[in-house]
């Protein structure tokens, strides 16, 4: 795999420089992965370059061509469109810079060059969720996507949706930008079709938008979430969340930065062909006290 | 006069029963006008009695409520200002129609610019156009500093010097002028007149709209008079004096009235009022 | 307003005015053709409604409460709008006067109404901040806000990073006055339906900015400096001040949804109200501002803010796939304007 | 005459080697001028004299590049135009500053509105704002039909009357007339002169600015010439005859020139070249 | 241009006139702030960079990319706001023509070339309705665009799903003639440093536009159009054409952005280009044009476009914490319209 790029070489241990390059918004979810990537960078004493394209594929393409440009040592992405970011990770693979899958991926990885992927799939970790609701006895449910431009959140929607069972519709609503606006557009929605017993939000905050609106519309649905913040956590504690998907993304940024760290100090590989899995956990009543101070401080 | 020196018997531009209503605002009710070529035609007429309006129905800025248009005999129906450019009619708005950020010469040839090249690379030829533009406006009497600068940042007089000589330039058949010189110095005016007589002379249809009664006299074969959206009189030249000119321009009654009270003012106010109301009354020799 | 033959002084009728009834004038106003939109969306909501609630006071309530906080702010984007400038930075806004408040009351442990307070002067020195910068260095408000809507944005989340650890700042409601303060911002009235107090808020702040912008001073001005700040200044109009204090206003009124809006979630997220500022400025322009300033009106963007407000509220009711949300949107809102174009323009008369 | 009647020893407005610069156009270069109470100062000039120019420095639209502003023997630099209306100082513009969508009562009292109630009620007495505003309009020989009626709607003479109307009723101390009469008919000319002259009666120092010489010599006590940016004359009243005057303004020779080519067109028009170039010359009485 | 001592018409030098050298008539120019802030912006981020390769020839072909998918589009907006216009509806173009070239390629079977010509057809056609809807309605062109902006999300999703299942187009390169197409509208070239092929099409756009705007009638008529339309009309420029034509080429310029991302992405996501309308006017503004149209510049366009360019690699080279991203933009947004007006404002003189 050594590429025509051999000049300034990735062999000046000590002075590591490693790119995590995500499709990420910094978000409830991704601040997590983030700040998993920092804190790995700083035990392991590397540099580190994080970058979010905001779930545009041809600006994470470019995020990552600046990276190989940038002659980093190591490169970690997430790959919510493997089509769309090939071409410059084969540019990455070219110059022979490590790389490393995190988060979607679970399928590709190995086309793409990558000594290993760490993370799990949105569309599982849906698939989770949609056991555990229909284990609850719903049989409707509303998936509340609250960004329209968001792979990961369809995927998720469509994994709940192939293990739930019942009627699983999805809902668009305006999102976190205007919570209030959200929480008014899930209460219409709860008003309009009674028969929705399940309700699943996809980030922490809709989930408690949801929890309003739940109480304005007088629905005694049950509600379930991705993603823990401290306000969903007690409530799982209170019980009004049933759950929180939870994707351990904290790993999902910490472990790509030491894979490939290890990778360039000690020529290690980790997984041994096998994507590394992250998830999905689930933080309910029995474990919601555990992670309460861990989600508020944003490990979570 | 008043007879057609280049016409085939039908008047040049000719408007039939023309009302036009903004809203609830009657502007014009059923107006008549005929507008023969080699003369030039006088509407005048009160602040607000329509003048302006009427010109923009020949013009084809807007479309007559009611009635029709016919240009050389045959019946037309503007549907915009380029319609009319293209039958030979063009015309300096009373607000001028400029283009305050665009460049004086740009201003100049604005919908007609003159071209070079050809196919794709057809562009305009900008050192003829900045040439003519100069040329046109120190003919006028206005040395204008640099025809690249903003018509917006023009004196009033040269902004409407720019609006004069453009429709002389392209004036074809049918010259219209609204009040041209409000805002032009004494040599200025001069020159307009002078155009609007060279025009004439060219066979031209000219329409001039003017507060002044002077030169309205001084240039007018047939004079049309409006008052407040209607058609009040109809006047060739022979028909007319001066005086009497003034006076309709003016409401009789009334400047008598205005003279009365000037007259109660003391001192040097009344030698400048008698002053005045001469003028007003019975303009120069 | 009195264009028929009123007692006034002309003596007789003016021969050169047609005769034009109340509702031919009604039709004229820049608001009328919003509401006429509205009517439309309504309508069809109630039609197409598959739950029977839409047009009772239940569906009132969540389309309301939809429209009060897009409202708020819409007003006084419209009346920046009609004063000839933009404010970009009008929906960060709501986040970082939200994120304030929060942070304030759970960092700081100040109670809940000086933090209000606070919030409210934080967010008037940015408003005045941003006319100062317009007015002083004569650039486009768009670009001046826009580069402020950007810092205000980095520094949400940065700040709210730094120190809570997350994007968010949660427990607003543990504060001391936080119940007091629910009750003014948050709460519910009309029992069985459950209206926000938002829409009190909403209702009264488009009443007095209409008074504003048709019965005070300022509101001449406001138009004037809007439809052409050169006649507006040399007509002794004081432009930079007008400027400025729609500015502020903007801001305050941004801040209020913010203080609205994280009383009611106890919480805020970082990102919050990034985005809106173009839902301010959409409901404005379908209520009738013009984009280049000198006409509008304040209620006619509280119609704007209600069209959306029903648009989304419905679609909810009427059980249509969300995936084409936004395509019901666009044509609602092609609906809206056309029915606005077509019909007033009819009533009113030709233009050309 | 050109002794103040109301003044204190120092001219009511006194303008000291002003010299204003756009970029790299020179519109005015160290003019010099004073305005007396209870006189009628005239500017004169060429257009793009820079007659414009000097007025907006004196009314506060322009800061002056070069040179001091005194009014009333008291150093002032006018930060916008407000503060020149604060000293009572109003001002008639060449481009009217007029808002075209707002209503004729809205623009007549722009700045300036009456207000009623008191603290946060106070609002504008629009009762009192439109009645006032179709009056002052009324004695200046324009009709409106609704004082609702955009500006913008209004025919050219109109907006001017409301311009003019608006600066006569607030105008305490100075007032600044550009080119008032431009779009006026006669009756309305006749009624501005009527109020320039009682506003120097009540020791109003008024400047006016004008195209017809006519005009000028009528009501002017005091005579500034301007061209090309520089103050060419300084007349009082008994200084110069009205021939001279229409001299000075047409620019002798050109004139001439222009008299000897309208002469070589044809038939009437040699009759009509011949009464405007009299009347260029000469002027009425 | 020829403001100087030229041997034209006047015989001697204009004593109105002050001496002004070349350097104050290149500060004149509409682009000109623009570009100062780009030397600007591009000097703080060569000083900031951690990886010395910002202001090297590999750096330059990174942000280039970024600088030309913008640009490409922003010249057009620039051209449509020169002209008095706004079209809300050319980011989501991007994405709209994108799929419609993905699903007649992998769904309809079709060759990649006459896919793309019907997909430049679809553009063509979209973008005469916008003009079309503005021109015969006379409602302002926000609205109008804005409803098209939401009926093409709308489509955009809801098609692609229920067509692909997915939200997503993939595998555009098994088509018939993908490798061709790819060399024109997606490959690089120069080799140790990648430039992309979009760059040059930018370029070229960027001198057309140019050309077009400064030297052709259509161009003199743009700029007529949006300073006065009333006054072009009256003129006799056809002012309902030029609109018209100014939509179509705004659409066609983000359907040429959408072929160059499909091609290079081999994919094509059903939101792909939302949001990035603002993009194009931030841009356009940022490099002179006005809001109320009637002045600006298709080269300014695109300075403004490679500042944004710059900043989005710069940000990425100098390794800055994404947390303060926007902080970041937002005082280099202050930055460059800073410079802008405090150096141009004295260099070019006063203003009152
Ligand atoms: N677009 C419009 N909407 C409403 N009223 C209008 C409109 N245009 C003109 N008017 C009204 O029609 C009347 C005639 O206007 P017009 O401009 O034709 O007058 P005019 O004879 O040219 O006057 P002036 O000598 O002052 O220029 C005016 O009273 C004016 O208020
Ligand atoms: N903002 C500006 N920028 C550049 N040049 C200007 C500006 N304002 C005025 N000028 C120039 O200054 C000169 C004087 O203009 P001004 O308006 O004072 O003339 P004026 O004497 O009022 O003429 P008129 O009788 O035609 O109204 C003109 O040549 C004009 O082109
Ligand atoms: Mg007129
Ligand atoms: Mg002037």
């Amino acid at each position: 795999d050594d590429g025509d790029s051999g000049d300034s070489g990735s062999s000046s241990s000590g002075d590591l420089t490693i790119a995590v390059i995500t499709h990420g918004d910094g978000g409830s979810f991704w601040s997590v992965a983030k700040k998993g990537a920092e804190d790995a960078a700083d035990k392991m004493g590397v540099t580190l370059d994080y970058q979010e394209s905001n779930n545009d594929p041809e600006k994470q393409a470019q995020l990552i061509e600046a990276a190989v440009t940038a002659d980093v040592d190591g490169i970690a992405v997430s790959v919510p469109n493997p089509d769309a970011i090939q071409g410059a990770l084969q540019q990455a693979t070219d110059a022979g810079i490590p790389i490393v899958t995190l988060n979607s991926g679970s399928t590709v990885w190995q086309d793409l060059g990558a000594i290993t992927h760490v993370g799990q799939d949105e569309k599982i970790a849906g698939e989770g969720a949609g056991e555990q609701l229909a284990a609850n006895g719903g049989t409707k449910m509303l998936c509340v996507i609250h960004e329209q431009n968001n792979t990961g959140l369809q995927d998720r929607c469509a994994g709940a949706a192939e293990t739930f069972g019942g009627e699983v519709e999805n809902f668009q609503v305006t999102g976190t930008e205007d919570p209030s606006k959200t929480a008014n557009e899930i209460a219409a929605k709860l008003q309009a079709d009674t028969g929705i017993d399940s309700v699943l939000a996809l980030n922490p905050d809709i989930a408690m938008a949801a929890l309003e609106a739940k109480d304005t519309a007088g629905s005694d649905a049950t509600i379930a979430t991705f993603d823990l913040s401290g306000d969903v956590v007690s409530a799982i504690e209170d019980g009004d969340i049933l759950f929180a998907v939870d994707q351990q993304q904290y790993l999902q940024g910490y472990l790509p930065v030491v894979f490939l760290t290890l990778f360039n100090e000690n020529a290690n590989t980790v997984g041994g062909g096998q994507p590394v899995l992250t998830g999905p956990g689930f933080v309910t009543k029995d474990n919601a006290a555990q992670v309460a101070d861990l989600a508020e401080a944003g490990t979570r | 006069m008043t007879t057609t020196t280049a016409g085939q018997g039908a008047p040049m531009l000719e408007m039939d029963h023309v009302s036009k209503h903004f809203g609830s605002v009657i502007a014009l009710r059923d107006v008549s006008l005929h507008v023969d070529a080699g003369t030039v035609t006088c509407v005048l007429g009160d602040n607000g009695a329509g003048k302006s309006t009427l010109i923009k129905a020949l013009s084809g800025v807007h479309l007559p409520t009611e009635g029709t248009l016919k240009v050389e005999g045959e019946q037309v129906s503007f549907g915009s200002p380029r319609d009319a450019l293209a039958k030979g009619i063009a015309t300096v708005y009373q607000d001028l129609a400029t283009v305050p950020l665009m460049s004086v010469w740009r201003n100049f040839f604005l919908g007609s610019e003159p071209t070079k090249g050809v196919g794709p690379l057809r562009r305009i030829d900008v050192v003829k156009a900045k040439e003519v533009a100069r040329e046109e406006l120190a003919r006028m009497g206005i040395d204008i500093r640099d025809v690249d600068q903003p018509v917006g940042t023009l004196s009033g007089g040269e902004r409407q010097a720019v609006a004069i000589a453009r429709a002389v330039y392209f004036g074809a058949k049918v010259l219209i002028l609204d009040e041209p010189t409000s805002a032009l110095g004494v040599k200025q005016s001069g020159v307009v007149l002078r155009y609007v007589v060279q025009a004439k002379e060219r066979g031209v249809a000219v329409i001039f709209i003017t507060h002044n009664p002077h030169h309205a006299y001084m240039v007018g074969d047939h004079f049309f008079l409006l008052n407040r959206g209607k058609m009040m009189e109809n006047w060739t030249r022979d028909e007319v004096s001066l005086d009497a000119l003034v006076r309709a321009m003016a409401g009789g009654a009334e400047l008598e009235a205005l003279a009365h009270e000037l007259e109660e003012l003391g001192g040097d106010v009344k030698h400048a009022a008698r002053e005045q109301i001469d003028h007003l009354q019975a303009g120069p020799s | 307003m009195s264009t028929t033959t009123a007692p006034a002084a002309p003596p007789a009728a003016d021969e050169r005015l047609a005769k034009t009834g109340a509702v031919t004038r009604i039709f004229r106003r820049p608001e009328f053709g919003a509401l006429l939109g509205a009517l439309g969306v309504f309508i069809l909501f109630a039609v197409v409604d598959q739950t029977g609630k839409f047009a009772s006071l239940e569906g009132a309530a969540r389309w309301t409460d939809s429209a009060a906080t897009i409202g708020i702010v819409a007003v006084a984007v419209a009346l920046l709008m009609i004063g000839g400038e933009f404010d970009l930075s009008a929906g960060v806004m709501v986040g970082s006067s939200g994120l304030v408040l929060g942070l304030l009351v759970t960092e700081m442990g100040l109670a809940v109404w000086p933090a209000i307070l606070l919030t409210f002067v934080f967010a008037a020195a940015v408003g005045a901040l941003n006319g100062w910068l317009v007015v002083k260095t004569k650039l486009p408000s768009f670009i001046v806000t826009l580069a402020m809507f950007f810092s205000l944005q980095g520094i949400n989340l940065g700040v709210t990073k730094a120190i809570t650890g997350t994007v968010r700042v949660d427990d607003i409601d543990e504060g001391a006055g936080f119940a007091s303060a629910e009750k003014v911002f948050a709460a519910q009235f009309w029992d069985p339906y459950q209206f926000r107090v938002a829409v009190v808020w909403w209702v009264v702040l488009t009443v007095v900015a209409t008074w504003v912008l048709t019965r005070a001073r300022f509101g001449n001005w406001i138009t004037a400096v809007g439809g052409d700040a050169n006649a507006a200044r040399n007509t002794g109009v004081p432009v930079s001040r007008t400027k400025i204090l729609l500015f502020m206003y903007t801001a305050m009124s941004a801040a209020l949804v913010g203080v609205i809006t994280s009383l009611r979630l106890q919480s805020v997220q970082a990102g919050q109200g990034v985005g809106s500022e173009f839902t301010f400025i959409i409901a404005a322009v379908v209520g009738g501002c013009l984009l280049t300033g000198g006409y509008g009106s304040a209620i006619g963007a509280s119609i704007g803010a209600s069209i959306i407000g029903m648009a989304f509220i419905g679609i909810a009711f009427a059980g249509w796939n969300t995936d084409w949300t936004y395509l019901f949107l666009g044509l609602i809102l092609f609906m809206a304007v056309m029915v606005n174009t077509l019909i007033s323009r009819r009533v009113a008369g030709g233009r050309r």
